[in-house]
């Protein structure tokens, strides 16, 4: 009956993919699943094409950037040579990786206690606190920059990692995203452990934390890659060159009027690197973890 | 031991300038460090906008001369003091346009170095088309350019003749340029009175507006998405732009190009623009900081700094007795900008970017709207007194 | 070890009363079943015994101690849940340590103590095993090792069997039996399967919408039902109930035939189980048409349409009456059940 | 602790969710609740930043009212919204559902699919910008021009722009919606369809009397998020017109940007603030509106 | 309504092939029960017949037309999923329809129909609900009726009872039963439940591991098993197997006393029903310890712990042996049942 680990996809789901994918079927229906798969692929090289184009052009010579051929005619990794050879780029790419990672852990951990008090516990203020929460998505970050930047100088943290991450350690979306999580983690496991003898906190953190593996995984993706590619604040909270965030640094590639396209690309190119490694271990999490939250409204 | 902070916006050039004129200050101020910070070009002013009101940030800062009112009124830089700057002397020594910065009897702020415009042309293109020496009028200009023009088979423009956009450089040649040209004053009341919405006006817009409308459209707004993307890549006959392009032009490969004085009127009228950036020093260094900035803004004005800035960076000195030597005026490429400077005028903007804004819609209501250009114009006008008479009404 | 007593225990949920006042002692090491239909109350007594939730009024006491507000782990219970609440993250020595999680025990001892409990459950091979690799019926003894190794005083287990199909049912009823006969833990076990609660219990408690209706050894409910719902409760298929009017001397049948039987006065129900409804040659009871038969193996089970409805009667296996065949059924007058037809209490 | 120990159940549980949530309800009020307040204070002052702030009442509201460009941006707002919404709702759904029935290789397709959402929008629009020029330089004018179809004025055009600087954005944030339907999809019991394959009905009834139907949590939490992001576009936008913000005639200029150029070109963050309450009420009305759409069938 | 025959069916996963050979005939109108263990391939058989899966090789035929290269919806079946597959968004009423979604009828013909199968399923009242507001049986009801709706030629049940509590179990059993004695078609149902497959068969078809073990009617396999398999799975508690030596004449057991017995040879296996072994007085089979009671009303279960091992008998429910006495254990020669030690083949 039901007594499958809800933190699964359900065995009923998975012969959708699985399933299928370990039988070939003969007769048109093959035809179909070609038919499909090529189809799927063209939209996806569609899907690529800006990507191609951007590593191309950061293959090229900067009077070649303009032309629209896709494979350069003299290739050349002087782009990359140039980036990399600033020594500041790495010091701009460890902030990016520490601010990123840090500000990650703290969406988790947060996140995920604040979805999981709104979701697991009744007490007075419920609504409105989850409300309260969700309506910080809707003001811009850029109105407010200023507030924050004066409340930065305030208490002397411009110019520090813990200026840059301190807006984003926690986010309404992890709190609804975590949340909805939540709600497929069985109250008899908290049950359970509230009978064994542990905490409030510990039934949190040891036993449902763990449960919803999958969703922190997906929530960590997004909170990387938005931190990772956070420029406005950065940019407005540091002072020195040493405490730049990766887009920060690159976008100093450009001048009053004139920017160095082939080494933005070059950069953009270098800075995917994690965010595409942080997908591609996680990714499967990905399909998982939303499978749970059901988001079953 | 002092310690000051200067700020400034990054390019490779500017930085490393500033880094040897940081070096030369200090061994001679040996009890001074300067440290240097910054930002991208194109969040420069957001960055100093939130940081100088908080009162953090530099104590020496550098700043578009098109800001200072708006620090001057918030009280956010101090003048500089008269016994070491004293106005006759500045007054004397620097080009007039400078004396924007100028309140009474103390200068609030002062430039290393100013910038004009001129007209960069393709020499590989000209030689292509036996086109022998640049333009020396707007007709001879406009020939060249017609010559310069290549469409492909569906009529689509491959190659223009000139470049044109009014986001990039084109809106200051047309205020401070063509319309004096064409013997009009683009502004009244220390530019506090829009005064083009005029015939000298209607003039230089039908004169700018030629080059891309019509059969015979020598270039198109937009092409390459910027101009001096299409000057870059080669596609471009001639482009008009500021002496800060110069380095960025000298790094790409493959071109061969040449510069030459902003086209005159048949009758030889010139007129050009200038602007500049200065530097200055902010409310926050008092006392023995004070008296640091003091000494470094007296080094970063000097005629040596000025020179350092002409060979590193590319910009045009701010003393005509340091630009307008015999050496620089005739450099092949200095010379044409320099010669500019006797001519040119600053505009006081408002709100520059805004300002900006309103001559691009002026262009794109009439090639995209079709609209009448005399009315685009008189839209136009009417738009940016309204902006003037908003920012000069407290 | 300990006794267990509720006094006059209710919960409400807002402004609905779910339970109304339930008086039950259990004995230090007795193994009391709560059965009732779904909704009865069952869980919600148990919730309240565990210190799940806030009891509205009455007191709870282990071992003579009241334990109202004390935190569940301070109550020195067990609980197994209806769907094990194992967790699937961890291993099962993990999950079966997860037990002692919050005891001061010395790390050796624990360890000790997993490994006896493992032993007693035959789970020693198993232990570094994650619940998706277990059978339905491993997981649920991972559930009673994560109760056994804290050694309680109480046991409670919430319809622990439910999950399990009838074959591992069976095989897990039979388990926990042994296992309180080896450990002598007091246990209180919920279920809704009647078979579960005649096979395991001391003492069986059955509910209805809040209430006990009556408490007793598995053999006194099944033979003295205290009111027609226990006793169409207990036993399956159901007893059947008859009309009838009975005068002290004899039971006349709404249906036709009476019954000597110096029982009981007035309207009544008459009950008779199907196990003790068989087709006679003599003097029957009631007849009916055979609708539809169940062969169980030794006997079969015949559906017979009545004059007073549908009852249900054992026959032999072999050679059971056919189907359309009418058949005339009788039952021993020890084996029939009076019960007041209004309030549906048994007559003595 | 004597004091813990006598609170009730449900005492003791409201004490832990406010225990768990004093950080974070901390957090959201000073980094928050207090810096969107003080934009609403503000929004009836004059500010510029670098001077002192003065009060004006209304004045910001009045000017909002009466400013030509705040309408032309409302308009287009609402246009992302409208157009961006659906488009790529139904986009990532047919990716989506395509996807979910492939037998091979998706794990190397959903990647394809995936990519734009990683990569730097500063980059990814210099590309979309480059590939909408005119001929020479431009992708989709060459192909055009290559079979022989005029022209396309994609941004430099009045009626255009706007959808060609939407495309990107869409393109950008599509990844995100595919996957998030295929989890919705696969959680979907295949024995419905089994069913429905018994009952002979065809994939379009399959479609739209079962996939839809039990898709619908899932569609309601991708429009409500979606919503929000195209109502807040900014960037794409930003980075597809650096040289001319919010396009030819500020046909392509949304509210964010209308605020940012406010704030940080014209530094007059009393209207800034002005515009930002306008755009916080839209959100909350429209979010809140869907949320309720989202309760209503539960 | 129509006959149904497997011939020669098998069916791989990939490398793994699952089924191996089923032949089968299903006579117009039968009720065929297919029970085995859990991973039997009794839902594949199912689902190959009902078209869901590709055969592997091997044919399909209804009503003499082979089916395997049509789709579900031309092989004229209806199946009834073990989680019922009922849309939670529709109503009972467009549940049901929905098996007529695709057929061509007028659309007052239909509603007809629809109204006619919930009147026969005791519907009608409920028709205009959502399936969350049904109970569990009710739902049951809900996918029976959009399979009958269809009027298939054959019903496909994949164990539709499993998900239910004990009491409904028992009720939806009988309905499944009355249900097919009303409408006479073809059916296939899949248990794991041997009460199940018992009540409700006309034949039994029990499988294991992909085979086919053995075809009858419940009494059939319930007293002539064709090997220990089936005699264990049939039955509950399960048969009593113990070790002995045939020698034509007489059976000696392992752990001593032995029986006249004049069939088999060699080593065998002895089976014996706990149903039919019970506290004798005379010469008994075996003899052991009761270790633990389980009363059921009329009888009690008792566990004997023998040398042989422990073996399950029924005593009278009333007196009981003591758990801890000694009792002696026989059966009627009749009820014994030989099988090989070797291949667990029965011995005739
Ligand atoms: N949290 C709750 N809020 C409101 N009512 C509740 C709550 N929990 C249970 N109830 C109600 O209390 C009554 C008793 O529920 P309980 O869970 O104790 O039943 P049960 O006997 O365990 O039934 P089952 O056999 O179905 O588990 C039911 O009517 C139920 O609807
Ligand atoms: N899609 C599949 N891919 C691979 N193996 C499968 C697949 N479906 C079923 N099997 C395997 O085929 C065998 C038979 O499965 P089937 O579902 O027919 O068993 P069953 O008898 O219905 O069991 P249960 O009583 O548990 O439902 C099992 O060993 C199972 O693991
Ligand atoms: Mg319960
Ligand atoms: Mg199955």
């Amino acid at each position: 009956m039901t007594d499958a680990p809800l933190t699964e996809i359900p065995e009923r789901v998975k012969p959708s993919s699985d399933a299928l994918l370990a039988k070939p079927r003969r007769g048109p229906r093959d035809n179909a699943q070609v038919i499909r798969w090529i189809l799927l692929f063209l939209g996806g090289v569609l899907m690529v094409m800006p990507i191609a184009y951007m590593i191309s052009t950061s293959l090229k010579w900067p009077h070649e950037v303009y032309n629209v051929n896709l494979i350069p005619d003299e290739p050349t990794l002087e782009n990359y040579t140039y980036v990399l050879e600033d020594g500041r780029f790495y010091n701009w790419f460890w902030n990016s990786l520490i601010i990123a990672t840090l500000t990650t852990i703290s969406n988790l951990f947060f996140d995920s206690l604040v979805g999981y008090t709104l979701c697991k516990f009744r007490f007075p203020g419920r609504t409105l606190v989850f409300i309260a929460i969700l309506s910080t998505l809707m003001i811009p970050t850029e109105m407010l920059v200023i507030p924050w930047y004066l409340m930065s100088q305030q208490f002397g943290w411009l110019d520090s990692y813990w200026g840059i991450m301190f807006p984003g350690l926690m986010t309404a979306f992890g709190v609804f995203l975590m949340k909805q999580f939540f709600e497929s983690v069985p109250d008899d496991f908290l049950e359970a452990a509230r009978i064994d003898g542990l905490n409030e906190f510990q039934i949190w953190w040891e036993v449902a934390m763990p449960l919803v593996r999958p969703a922190l995984a997906a929530l960590a993706i997004f909170v990387f890659l938005g931190n990772w590619t956070a420029f406005l604040w950065p940019l407005i909270v540091t002072n020195s060159v040493e405490m730049y965030t990766l887009p920060v640094g690159l976008s100093g590639f450009g001048d009053e009027a004139d920017v160095a396209w082939e080494l933005i690309m070059t950069g953009a190119a270098i800075s995917t690197i994690p965010t595409l490694i942080v997908f591609l271990i996680f990714q499967r999490f990905i399909i998982r973890g939303v499978v749970m939250a059901g988001l079953k409204g | 031991e002092v310690e000051i902070e200067y700020w400034q916006y990054f390019f490779d050039a500017r930085v490393e300038a500033m880094e040897q004129l940081i070096e030369n200050f200090e061994a001679a101020n040996p009890d001074i460090t300067v440290t240097m910070t910054h930002f991208p070009y194109a969040d420069y002013r957001t960055k100093v906008a939130a940081a100088i009101p908080a009162g953090e940030g530099p104590d020496v800062v550098q700043l578009f001369y098109g800001w200072l009112n708006d620090y001057v009124e918030a009280d956010l830089i101090q003048p500089l003091p008269a016994d070491v700057f004293p106005a006759e002397k500045i007054d004397a020594e620097f080009f007039p346009m400078v004396q924007a910065m100028k309140d009474g009897d103390a200068y609030w702020a002062l430039p290393t170095a100013v910038r004009s415009l001129a007209l960069f042309y393709n020499e590989r293109l000209f030689e292509e088309a036996g086109i022998e020496a640049p333009p020396e009028t707007l007709d001879e200009m406009m020939d060249i350019a017609a010559k310069l023009t290549k469409r492909d088979g569906a009529g689509n423009l491959t190659q223009v003749g000139i470049t044109a956009g009014m986001t990039a450089q084109d809106h200051h040649w047309w205020r401070e340029g063509l319309i004096r040209q064409m013997g009009g004053e683009p502004y009244l009341d220390d530019y506090q009175t829009v005064n083009y919405n005029s015939d000298a006006g209607r003039a230089a817009l039908d004169m700018y507006t030629s080059m891309f409308t019509g059969d015979d459209a020598v270039t198109a707004i937009g092409f390459m998405d910027e101009p001096q993307a299409a000057f870059k890549a080669g596609r471009a006959g001639m482009h008009i732009d500021g002496s800060f392009r110069i380095g960025s032009l000298n790094g790409t490969r493959g071109l061969k190009w040449g510069v030459t004085e902003l086209p005159a009127t048949a009758d030889g009228t010139r007129s050009n623009y200038s602007s500049y950036w200065v530097n200055a020093i902010t409310t926050k260094a008092e006392g023995e900081k004070y008296d640091a900035a003091v000494k470094f803004m007296e080094y970063i004005t000097s005629d040596e700094a000025m020179q350092i800035w002409l060979d590193v960076v590319g910009e045009l000195p701010a003393k005509p007795s340091v630009g307008l030597t015999e050496e620089n005026a005739n450099d092949a490429t200095f010379g044409p900008f320099i010669r500019g400077l006797a001519y040119a005028n600053t505009t006081k903007f408002a709100n520059e970017s805004a300002q900006r804004q309103l001559m691009v819609e002026m262009v794109e209501r009439i090639t995209l709207q079709d609209m009448d250009p005399a009315e685009s114009l008189a839209i136009a006008a009417e738009a940016e007194q309204k902006i003037l008479d908003e920012y000069y009404a407290d | 070890m300990a006794e267990l007593a509720l006094r006059s225990l209710t919960k409400a949920y807002g402004q609905t009363e779910v339970l109304h006042g339930i008086d039950l002692e259990v004995a230090d090491g007795e193994f009391v079943v709560l059965v009732g239909p779904s909704g009865c109350g069952k869980s919600t007594t148990l919730r309240l015994i565990a210190g799940l939730e806030d009891t509205t009024s009455g007191a709870i006491e282990i071992g003579g101690r009241d334990v109202a507000r004390l935190e569940p782990a301070a109550r020195d219970i067990a609980m197994v849940f209806q769907n094990y609440a194992i967790y699937p993250h961890m291993t099962v020595r993990k999950n079966i340590g997860f037990g002692l999680r919050a005891s001061k025990l010395p790390r050796a001892d624990k360890k000790e103590r997993i490994a006896e409990v493992a032993e007693i459950l035959g789970m020693t091979p198993l232990l570094d095993r994650k619940p998706s690799q277990l059978s339905g019926g491993q997981r649920q003894r991972v559930a009673i090792g994560r109760a056994m190794v804290r050694d309680p005083a109480v046991f409670l287990f919430d319809e622990p069997l439910s999950n399990l199909d009838a074959q591992l049912r069976t095989q897990m009823r039979l388990e926990i039996k042994k296992l309180h006969q080896r450990v002598g833990t007091t246990i209180v076990f919920v279920t809704h399967d009647q078979v579960e609660a005649m096979t395991l219990a001391d003492r069986i408690v059955i509910m209805k919408d809040g209430h006990i209706r009556q408490v007793g050894t598995p053999s006194e409910v099944y033979r003295n039902p205290a009111d027609t719902f226990v006793a169409r409760f207990i036993g399956a298929p159901s007893m059947n109930l008859i009309e009838g009017r009975a005068d002290g001397a004899r039971v006349a049948l709404a249906s036709g035939g009476e019954i000597a039987l110096a029982r009981g006065g007035g309207d009544v129900l008459l009950g008779v189980r199907p196990d003790d409804l068989h087709p006679v040659e003599g003097p029957a009871l009631i007849e009916g048409r055979v609708t539809v038969q169940e062969p169980l193996g030794p006997e079969t089970l015949i559906y017979v349409e009545t004059s007073a409805g549908e009852v249900i009667a054992k026959a032999d296996g072999r050679v059971p009456p056919a189907v359309g065949s009418t058949v005339r059924l009788g039952a021993a007058p020890e084996d029939i059940h009076l019960f007041d037809r209004q309030s549906g209490l048994a007559l003595a | 602790m004597q004091f813990y120990r006598n609170l009730t159940l449900r005492q003791k549980q409201i004490a832990w969710a406010w225990a768990f949530l004093a950080v974070p309800v901390l957090f959201y009020t000073v980094i928050r609740f207090y810096p969107t307040g003080n934009a609403v204070l503000i929004s009836f002052q004059e500010w510029n930043l670098l001077g002192s702030r003065t009060w004006t009442g209304l004045d910001n509201y009045e000017k909002l009212w009466n400013d030509p460009e705040f309408w032309t941006v409302f308009v287009n707002t609402f246009q992302y919204l409208i157009l961006g919404t659906p488009i790529s709702l139904v986009l990532a759904f047919i990716i989506a559902y395509h996807l979910d029935k492939l037998r091979f290789g998706h794990a190397f397709l959903r990647m394809l699919y995936f990519l734009p959402f990683m990569t730097s929008a500063v980059a990814m629009a210099w590309v979309w910008r480059w590939f909408y020029q005119p001929v020479p330089i431009g992708l989709f004018n060459n192909l055009l021009a290559s079979v022989g179809i005029p022209q396309v004025e994609f941004l430099n055009s009045v009626d255009n722009a706007l959808p060609s600087v939407l495309a990107p954005a869409i393109w950008a944030g599509l990844g995100f919606q595919v996957i998030i339907f295929m989890a919705g999809l696969r959680a979907i019991p295949v024995s419905y369809y089994e069913a429905a394959r018994i009952d002979g009905v065809g994939w379009w009834v399959q479609l739209t009397e079962i996939t839809l139907p039990l898709l619908r949590p899932t569609i309601v939490f991708i429009v409500v998020f979606s919503s929000i992001g195209f109502l807040r576009i900014f960037d794409h936008v930003f980075n597809m017109t650096t040289n001319n913000p919010g396009g030819p005639l500020n046909s392509t200029e949304p509210l964010v940007l209308m605020i940012y150029q406010t704030a940080f070109t014209s530094f007059d963050m009393g209207y800034a603030a002005a515009q930002t309450v306008v755009l916080f009420t839209i959100l909350l009305i429209v979010s809140l509106l869907q949320l309720w759409l989202l309760r209503a069938d539960r």
